[in-house]
């Protein structure tokens, strides 16, 4: 029961300002649901394989996962933001690397509300289409005539195994060698798009947890890209689809959706825990887990951390959606909300898995149960920018009324 | 004072100095261990020429009676000597501190079979934990079958145990002195054994902890002996007037500061280079500043309290008489304090390292996995806090070893 | 700023579940805000007196606090649940004690909905009623002709000092001496009301915190009540207003209102600690309070704990709210979530003021400043029944699928 | 082992057989300590015959030189001892620790001048803090007005300090070798000071850490001195080695564990005898169980770990050389994580006292309050945290003492 992903202990989440919510949005949770069942069978695959496998990857982009944030006119869902943190915690709550995949996959289509619509279309139309791309900006785009000719390597780059596409963020050079400056007179950056199969993939991902993102390295070399096949994703005001989910910056994506990824991994893990506890009894212990005062208390305690930290993400993404869709503008205070809510839920949520991990006992360690899999995902969930504790400064100089120390997480 | 791991190494262990002996062979072990880590958990074997050093250093010897070639040293030193070897790869610590668990069946056994098992000075001895596994009482000894998990150390062992209960000829259980089943403990050579490759875990995978099995395997009586009753005990002297499970938590409190102090010590290293994207050197950090100090004093502390506690009750310990249950209560609560420190200390370090921490290869990685799978081991579990609270609050559990 | 009971750094809650709310109820926190201020204004008085004083009790009833929870029938509010914690909260910013008189008042005064309704606008009717009981059936009611003679003596019993009417939850026992029997053929118990100059009141309250909550021993000896001035607190069957607030038992009141409470004191700490911080440097600190990067980050840990069991309270108690309000049946599940969120929302909170209070340095010892009050206040009302560590014991038997220990606090 | 505080009191403080003098003084102390704490509290004063035992015992003179009278005692001892009287009182034993605070001035006096300040065998010493106060350089010593706070134990002080700068005839302030401006301690009989009642806190009120102000007060150049300058010290020996931010630090430690100690025996005892409504006996309570093992250690664990590092420091201590900055780091953490650990006991009892706690007359409102008190006190910030960790990442706060 808690191995196929169906949470037992977990009521269904209160819907909160349904009012503000688009249409077609419980579609998406029930779908997600649905593809759950199959991702938590097959974990251990994806685990194996690095990658999602082509038949799970297949089952989510026929539940049209990798669509959510798509615009509508291109066959996207659009869908809220508590709708989106809700997708990733259900999907991370039977696998995380998809999960993470998703989210990450998902901020990355972003890009198809900066693009002229056919070419929208032609990019993210196809069922299967799904754009991954590297951390920072480590390429140069040299203008050329009706595009830019493109050479860089980008780490980090989660999804690419079965993306369609990549992403190459490269400062712009004129033709003469010249830095090109933007009206701030700083250098101008563009994210070229292109196909996969113009990269060269390198296999690089070995590592402890969220081992099935296959976070690869890719380069290219003079790879000439047209100008409408390129974006500015600073520039919000080049954004081409006006309505309200793309008025979000994809910081607030990230912050909502990878902390519904973590809150996924801990309601995995306490069913998971409550699982056990219904029949085992430790070596030497002298009343069954179930039966144990303190394992109660303990479970209780992580259950209340859980659902404090998801009521505060919910709560505080849904609010911002709210405002946006009543036409207000996204101020500070939402990106500080947003931002602290993450973090927490992050933060939160590694804590109560580690917990639970110990509280499993020794068959925990077992590659034959999911604990020791959760916990490391979760340790590597926690490891990446969105749960980094210095966040936790940046929103208390807010609080101070002090400026940030750094827009780049807001 | 300089930035360096020395700098926290350095930091005093009170009473550091009398155990020089085996702490300094541990410390001279250090940079082989180190070398062959990733061999180590790579193959689950210990490979040579680090297998020979080992038994060269007499490490795997300490608690074993002088009088069958053993170091019989004192469990202060057994303690910081697994901790040195912890700090340069965990999986080597558990299969030393499992190799001077299993010799503590040694004073229980008539001393010319002890002699004869380790004679040979590569003797190894390895075994899982007692399950519901019967031995059949037959003339002259036992005939078994059964299955054990969680042998570790078993890849370099020459001897293996088993723990039943014992079924009398007429199918009934035969109890101790204290009227419950007994649990004898069967010893056999391990070419006698089935070993099974079952140890796929998230951590400490060079203990190569398999499972094993025999069938209607015979075992005459005097290569069997009891662990349970303190009592029966044969070779004098303070450190068995410890009960084995006190000697089992000391082991494994070492394995858990060493390989908590190693991550520490990495830590300090890479936060005086490391500048995680969009912030400043980490060691510029204020919180990091204080994490560390914290981290310094969990380790300090609990170690300092683990010696003075051993110290004590060593010092006070009388040559036959077992310990008295207050003094096991200490000794289960300094280790089981140890161990809850070393976790902390761990995660707090894995934390704060950042995206480096999930790489192999980082100092953090298979150390976080080592101390993870520690952390589910029977001596680490905070049940031992309330069986030690029930002797501080005046009703000791019945049987506390 | 902070002093004045004013919230600083606080956003006003989100409102949840709208639709279900009743109307009116806005009024009720607006009204408890400018109560908030001259309470804050006054906190000194009532903790030197220990009990409110006349004009601060004056200003209470002005503002119709104590009749949250009465009937419309008889000129109360009958607030929604949510509501009715943002009151407390926001009351108990500025006083805890004041807060915790009315968290316990409003309790009280869901008697009002078993009696008879001239019986009720005779006891509840007046502008100033409150009832005040203490805990426990301590007392003896001997059946005589028209009603019982009443004899005991109760402790605890906060707000005894402006009670207008004092409750005694007895045992009945017949005119020969027989216990009197319930349906279910136990002893038979009820609460009867009498005006509070009717029992000798003793002055025990000397304690650490909540010390103007005044709550006090008293007994009385032979005092005759009416029958229909008396009233079976178990007998949920025998209310006699249905209306969605009057179908919760007080436990769902108790737990919401004295979590309210908790929460008020955290964030009052929170918002004093901004303000010292905004100003102080410590000595022999490098820097000041509001430029130091570890301050900030705790003051943001504490924002983000503090948001967080808030955020779980409030969708707790609005759920149960909507659920009830929808005309369905109150479950041992919203009784098991309200008792977590509340349990949750009492120890985090005392942390969180403990925390705050080290973190405010040494001013906070001194009576002149807020924190050592509010420190005491919360580690008042971490120590009474409702806050009990061991209720996540109750929760995790739930979760685990077995029987409740006990219902007594559900 | 049977069921009383006693129990816990009586696990192992590893050399605590060492101080047995100061420690046995202590204890002797006790009970008559324990009957006056009620009117120490109430009072704010030290009532006879309690005041006249505690100069008896010698115990407000265990860090004065034996050149004039003191003990000079080690700083175990000292930590040991302290730590024994708050188990009994919190004020008393924090007017302990800024009486044998203030005499470490004595080493940088001449000589006559402290002795002729210690002979009267009753002479205590108080001062407040230093603040931005500044004194006059005249002929012959200094005129200073001023206003200082948190002068614990200035009512039953005959001797009071002022903590000032220096400011020169020209109106410059007089720097010190470092380079900063001087602060120079001006000693004085407390007839001369004006003592201001504004001690009016959540705990310690029983320390009566009032205010005082001078006024125009001439104070010749001998009845002055600096404690900023560790190399200034007169009287040799490893105690003096240590630097007196590190002594305070050590007092301090022993009045917070002896007062979370007292609650932690006070809570055993409760736990065997309450049963909380709708509960079953709290010592039966497996989460208590676990809890007050867990406390147990806290404290044995930070004890032991100060008393090893103040041993290994004094026992190699220059009696001349001041200790160097590592180790003043060592002395710092132990202390903080000293006090770290007797607050997260007091909180972790308060809370599982249950309503009992509130009252006051139960063994834990005044502790809980005093406790509360000395938390925000200067030596148990988590700032010191910060500065070792600054250390032990190899940057040393430049003026670290």
């Amino acid at each position: 029961m808690s191995y196929n992903g169906t949470p037992i202990m977990h009521a269904e989440p209160s819907v909160i300002s349904q009012a503000a919510t688009t249409s077609g949005q419980a579609g998406a949770l029930e779908r997600a649901r649905r593809v759950a069942e199959k991702l938590r069978a097959g974990t251990r695959r994806i685990e194996d394989e690095r990658a999602l496998p082509p038949d799970l990857l297949e089952a989510m982009h026929e539940a049209r996962l990798f669509r959510l944030l798509l615009p509508t006119s291109i066959g996207g869902d659009e869908t809220d933001l508590l709708t989106f943190v809700q997708v990733t915690e259900t999907i991370a709550a039977a696998d995380a690397s998809a999960a993470w995949c998703l989210g990450q996959g998902s901020g990355c289509s972003m890009t198809a509300s900066f693009l002229k619509p056919d070419v929208a279309q032609r990019l993210f139309g196809p069922r299967n289409a799904v754009l991954a791309w590297g951390a920072g900006v480590q390429g140069t785009a040299t203008a050329v005539d009706g595009g830019y000719r493109v050479s860089g390597q980008w780490s980090f780059a989660s999804g690419s195994r079965h993306a369609t596409m990549l992403g190459a963020h490269c400062k712009i050079v004129e033709a003469n060698g010249q830095p090109r400056l933007n009206a701030a007179g700083k250098q101008a950056d563009c994210t070229a798009l292109f196909p996969r199969a113009k990269a060269k993939v390198r296999d690089v991902w070995d590592v402890m947890g969220l081992r099935g993102t296959g976070s690869d390295t890719y380069e290219v070399t003079d790879l000439v890209v047209p100008a409408d096949e390129t974006l500015d994703r600073e520039g919000m005001d080049k954004v081409v689809v006006k309505s309200t989910l793309f008025r979000l910056p994809t910081t607030i994506i990230y912050a909502g959706g990878f902390g519904g990824v973590m809150l996924g991994i801990v309601r995995g893990t306490l069913s998971d825990l409550r699982a056990i506890a219904m029949t085992k009894t430790q070596r030497g212990a002298s009343s069954s887990m179930r039966e144990s005062q303190v394992f109660q208390s303990d479970l209780a305690k992580m259950e209340a951390r859980f659902r404090a930290a998801r009521a505060l993400l919910h709560t505080t993404v849904s609010d911002v959606w709210t405002d946006m869709h009543a036409g207000r503008a996204l101020t500070l205070d939402h990106r500080i909300n947003v931002r602290l809510a993450s973090t927490h839920a992050i933060n939160e949520g590694v804590d109560i898995v580690a917990e639970a991990y110990r509280a499993a006992g020794s068959n925990a360690i077992f590659r034959q149960l999911p604990f020791e899999q959760r916990l490391r995902d979760a340790h590597s969930v926690s490891q990446q920018v969105q749960g980094r504790p210095t966040h936790y400064m940046t929103v208390g100089r807010h609080l101070l009324d002090l400026a940030p120390d750094t827009m780049m997480f807001l | 004072m300089t930035a360096s791991p020395a700098a926290a190494q350095a930091l005093p262990r009170a009473t550091a100095g009398a155990y020089l002996d085996a702490v300094g062979r541990a410390r001279a072990l250090g940079p082989l261990i180190a070398a062959s880590a990733d061999t180590v958990e790579k193959t689950r074997r210990i490979p040579e020429p680090l297998l020979t050093e080992l038994h060269n250093s007499r490490l795997l010897r300490l608690s074993l009676p002088r009088a069958f070639g053993g170091e019989q040293d004192t469990p202060m030193a057994y303690f910081r000597a697994i901790e040195e070897i912890a700090r340069h790869d965990a999986s080597i610590a558990w299969n030393m501190f499992v190799a001077n668990s299993t010799v503590l069946i040694a004073p229980f056994l008539e001393p010319e079979i002890a002699r004869a098992i380790f004679t040979n000075p590569r003797t190894l001895m390895a075994w899982g934990p007692p399950n519901a596994c019967r031995a059949k009482a037959v003339v002259g000894g036992y005939r078994v079958t059964g299955r054990w998990d969680f042998a570790s150390g078993c890849r370099q062992a020459n001897w293996m145990g088993a723990h039943c209960n014992v079924e009398e000829a007429d199918g009934s259980l035969r109890l101790n002195r204290f009227g419950r089943p007994t649990v004898r403990t069967l010893l056999f050579p391990v070419a006698q054994a089935n070993l099974l490759d079952t140890w796929n875990t998230i951590g400490l995978r060079g203990t190569a902890s398999d499972s094993y099995s025999v069938h209607d395997l015979f075992v005459a009586e005097a290569y069997s002996s009891t662990r349970e009753d303190p009592d029966l005990r044969r070779v004098p002297g303070p450190l068995y007037a410890f009960t084995m499970q006190g000697l089992y938590a000391v082991g494994m409190a070492g394995v858990a500061t060493g390989t908590a102090r190693a991550m520490h010590e990495a830590f300090i290293a890479l936060a005086s280079k490391k500048t995680p994207r969009g912030l400043g050197l980490l060691a510029a950090s204020a919180a990091i500043q204080g994490e560390v100090a914290r981290n310094q004093a969990k380790l300090d502390a609990s170690g300092a309290y683990l010696d003075a506690t051993l110290a004590a009750i060593y010092a006070a310990a009388d040559e036959q008489a077992v310990i008295s249950v207050a003094d096991r209560g200490r000794v289960r609560l300094a280790c089981a304090n140890a161990v809850q420190a070393a976790i902390e200390v761990a995660d707090a370090v894995y934390k704060s390292a950042g995206v480096d921490a999930i790489f192999p290869g980082s100092p953090f990685e298979r150390r976080f996995r080592d101390i993870h799978t520690m952390s589910q081991q029977i001596q680490a579990r905070s049940a031992h806090f309330e069986a030690v609270g029930q002797i501080l609050l005046g009703h000791p559990p019945e049987t506390f070893l």
